[in-house]
């Protein structure tokens, strides 16, 4: 397995794809976003999302990022300045998404560089929230991706790193919608108990789209899933 | 109900800032964007000292901005941690290059917060320790995976001991085990009488019955440990002295510090009466008051109730409590 | 309804004082059978100050014992005058052989035993003089023959000035003349959103309509110029402001002592919304805030609301009011 | 009119007489005064009243008091000590009775000496009340038994000092119960306006007491009229 293959570099503007594609989806989803946070938890986290997306836009104005590195730090610093415990584990898994970018200069990084970098994210957030999968939270989502990247990249030299993404995203949006299946043992909804059966968890799935962002800035087309999500 | 002095409560907590830093012109400086409040003269060549969490606590914790105690504060919403971000811009204006002493009490959000600015401090190399304040008896579950004992008015015990070593030129280290230790030994309980409200809501966040008292209370409205009968000034003080003086274990000869704190709705005249219960009470017992301060310092908006904080006072403590402080809340 | 923290009501003053004086045991000491509180170590050589009133004000009159302010207060029941004796008492206390100076609230029943304990004290060859503090511009009818204006808030600052006079070794005329000058330059104007409660009481003293908010309601709960509808925090502080700044004949380059004082009932979050209005306002208008004081001085129990003092300033009075202040509700 | 023949002297013993007298019409008739005050005032007077006398006790017992001075004294500052108008008031008027005895040394004054006194006390309750007669105060029992004290003395010079005082109790019960037919001007009382009609002012029932007391003290009978008050 050689990243520096063709098919398995992420294309040039990869940064600025993501990234845009994310906002999109998180702005258009929003609303249903905070409806499940008010079905099982505490109701904020629509405006937690409109929030980090407001700071998005105005870091973009400041900062005009060009390389991958900026474009994350734009995001990651725009999380950060969010509440909830959303905006602080999502910040931090940005972060380490954007040091993928550390060693790539002005490149994307690989698609190898790209999957440490969100296993790095996961442990993050592991170690700062200490949800374990099936908590009910974004983990629920994230973990899976990462495993079915890895597996897609390892099982075979062919695929491509489009390919692998498609089976992350796959595998991501599995996870949070199964989420709705459990009871939430971390963040607010974890106070609502029993209720939160039945809802799928909104940062599980906020995270599944952050996957298929990423599937969508490396395929060219710039739009994430967004549908399955109610 | 309950009306409120507020323009927009959402520009409550920039506004009152302001205020704040407006009337003492002197003293503190304001970063508007982060909410943060600094000393006017930032200190050199000393380990900072930041602290802060959610509003609604006043004068916690930008009241205890000035020589002698915390370099920065910095304020979140209405009973609601700041942003990393917000901790991150704190952290960096404490920072005069010998490290910075976070004082964080212990709520999950607030942790969180403000051990990732923490962490990402680093990348300025700056060198940060945080001092957990978990003085909240009524919340002592000994249940090692649970969130431990939620922070109250030891805070303010930590912070001002803090400030003074770190104003003495203490080292990080030394400022952060001088604060640790001031929040292993304090340990403090609170009751109310009623709920505080929110600024813009008309009804107070809890209700009791007439004879009903809150016991163990938390300063965000939390519950406690139940409701037990209402009872005098001298019953409801030793309601809060009885559990403190087992848990610290309180002999014949010792010396306190002692804090009790009116919770926002509490008049002068009763905090005095459960400052004249408790000394009695402990002089019947043969312990020492040796330094106290009462006063509404830790507050949850204008909930009518108060706490009382105990801690055993030795002469590190004492010399560092006496040291001279000029904040808008404390000054000696 | 609201319960207080109370023994025996009848108890409630000598059982607050007794508390406060345990709280303070190297500034303050009590001489319970008359409820006068004087400083622990009391002074020599010098003009003395003796305040009071009624309780329910605090810390009015006993925070502010201490150097650098008064020598003693008296304490009367909630809301009633000290008797003569126990005024006698506290001036007696507060002569150090060069005469007493009584700052007094204009109430008939304060004024009557205020002077009576002056004359009483005459034959103790103790000279005496009174200074009335009457800066309530609501009760401003302009009627010679009426009770005239209520002493409220600037009671501070007369008890600020005359003592730093009184400190720095003026004589007992000069000492009362300028605690005159500045009780006939300060006005204050209050409002409240609800009233206090007597302890041991259940209900207010008075009920409001939601929205209404009575201005130019005194410091016992007596009615005001009105009612008028209630407004945000921005419109309130206006409501106060505009009547001050015509009497006091306000302009551009004026400087101007502040007090924005909490009622009792009023979080620190509301008072910092009212001080930086207050700064916003008046620096439009060209005036200067050279020196204020933002907090709960002179309450009504835990009355709901606040009140607004102003009175231009001169350097001789900037000087005073810097002067160092040891008390315990005014230290700097 | 020589104060010093014997039937102008008050007896050995007036100051005492007329204190403990009027320390027995004071307790006897505390309900009833501070119904009155219940009425056309804030109803604190019977307290007042009692608290002044409970104050005397103390006094008496820690000093013990011979002269006549003495015993005004142990009377002046108990009323001293209590709230309400009518304590300063009745305070320095009784300072002003004591004060008769200065010159009298281990003696009674004369009545002449008393009388200057109670013509001193009404200026001095006036100069700090700023009633005037017919406010429905103290004042109006009080200037009716001076004036009718001074006219008898003056009058006739075989009048004794028990028949002037006489004269003057009478002119103070008629004062007092004349205060039914006004309305208060001064006091706590002129608060509830027209309510004030028909009802005696409780302070100039006091007064009349006063007088009442010096009168038995005076004639050896230790026993005022208080049957008038209701
Ligand atoms: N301890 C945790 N670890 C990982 N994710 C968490 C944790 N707690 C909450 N979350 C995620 O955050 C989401 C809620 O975010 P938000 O509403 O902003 O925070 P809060 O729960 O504090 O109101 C949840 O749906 C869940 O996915
Ligand atoms: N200004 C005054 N001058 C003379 N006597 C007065 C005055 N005001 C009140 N009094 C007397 O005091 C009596 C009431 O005494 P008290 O109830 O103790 O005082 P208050 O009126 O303050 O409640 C009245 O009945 C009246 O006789
Ligand atoms: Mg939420
Ligand atoms: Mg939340
Ligand atoms: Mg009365
Ligand atoms: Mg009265």
């Amino acid at each position: 397995m050689n990243d520096q293959t063709p098919s398995r570099t992420l294309p040039a503007g990869f940064g600025r794809a993501f990234v845009l594609t994310l906002r999109e989806a998180l702005v258009g989803s929003a609303d249903e976003l905070g409806d499940l946070d008010r079905r099982a938890g505490d109701g904020d986290f629509g405006t937690n999302v409109r929030t980090a997306m407001k700071h998005l836009d105005r870091n973009l104005e400041a900062d005009e990022p060009s390389r991958y590195r900026e474009w994350l730090t734009a995001l990651y610093m725009a999380w950060l300045g969010v509440g909830g415990t959303s905006g602080p584990l999502f910040g931090m898994f940005f972060r380490d998404l954007a040091k993928a970018g550390e060693e790539a200069g002005t490149a994307a990084p690989t698609i190898a560089q790209f999957t440490d970098a969100l296993a790095a994210g996961q442990a993050t957030v592991q170690r700062y929230g200490e949800a374990k999968v099936g908590d009910k939270t974004m983990i629920d989502s994230l973990d899976p991706a990462v495993t079915a990247l890895r597996a897609a990249l390892e099982a075979d030299a062919e695929t491509t790193a489009v390919e692998a993404l498609f089976a992350a995203e796959d595998a991501a949006v599995a996870g949070a919608t199964a989420t709705a299946q459990t009871i939430a043992r971390r963040g607010r909804a974890s106070y609502v108990g029993d209720a939160s059966q039945g809802v799928i968890d909104p940062g599980s799935a906020a995270m599944a789209l952050v996957i298929s962002s990423a599937r969508a800035g490396a395929d060219g087309s710039g739009v994430a899933n967004i549908g399955w999500i109610a | 109900m309950r009306r409120s002095i507020v323009n927009d409560p959402e520009d409550l907590v920039p506004e009152a800032l302001e205020g704040l830093v407006l009337s003492h012109p002197l003293l503190l400086a304001l970063e508007a964007e982060h909410r943060v409040v600094t000393r006017r003269h930032r200190a050199t060549d000393k380990v900072g000292l930041v602290s802060g969490g959610g509003s609604g606590h006043e004068p916690l914790h930008a009241g205890f901005v000035g020589t002698g105690m915390l370099d920065v504060a910095v304020a979140g919403a209405v009973f609601a941690s700041p942003t990393a971000l917000q901790v991150l811009a704190a952290t960096k204006a404490a920072d005069a290059g010998r490290g910075v002493v976070q004082i964080v009490k212990n709520y999950t959000g607030d942790v969180l917060n403000f051990r990732i600015a923490g962490e990402i401090s680093g990348d300025d190399a700056i060198e940060t320790e945080i001092v957990l304040v978990d003085d909240d008896l009524a919340t002592d579950t000994g249940d090692a995976d649970g969130p431990g004992r939620r922070g109250t008015a030891a805070t303010v015990i930590v912070e001002k001991l803090c400030g003074a070593a770190a104003e003495a030129g203490a080292s990080l280290a030394e400022v952060a085990a001088i604060g640790r230790r001031a929040a292993s030994r304090a340990r403090t309980m609170s009751l109310a009488l009623s709920a505080g409200t929110h600024p813009g809501d008309a009804e107070p966040q809890f209700a009791l019955g007439d004879d009903e008292v809150e016991l163990g209370v938390g300063i965000h409205g939390e519950r406690g440990r139940g409701r037990v009968p209402f009872r005098d000034a001298d019953g409801l003080t030793e309601l809060l002295l009885e559990p403190l003086r087992e848990e610290l274990e309180l002999h014949r000869g010792d010396q306190v510090l002692a804090i009790v704190n009116g919770l926002g709705g509490t008049y002068p005249l009763e905090l005095n009466l459960v400052a004249r219960s408790l000394h009695h009470h402990l002089a019947d017992a043969g312990v020492a008051i040796e330094r106290s301060l009462v006063g509404s310092y830790v507050t949850s908006l204008d909930m009518h109730g108060i706490s009382i904080t105990l801690m055993p006072l030795d002469d590190e403590q004492s010399r560092l409590w006496d040291a001279p402080v000029r904040t808008p809340a404390l000054t000696w």
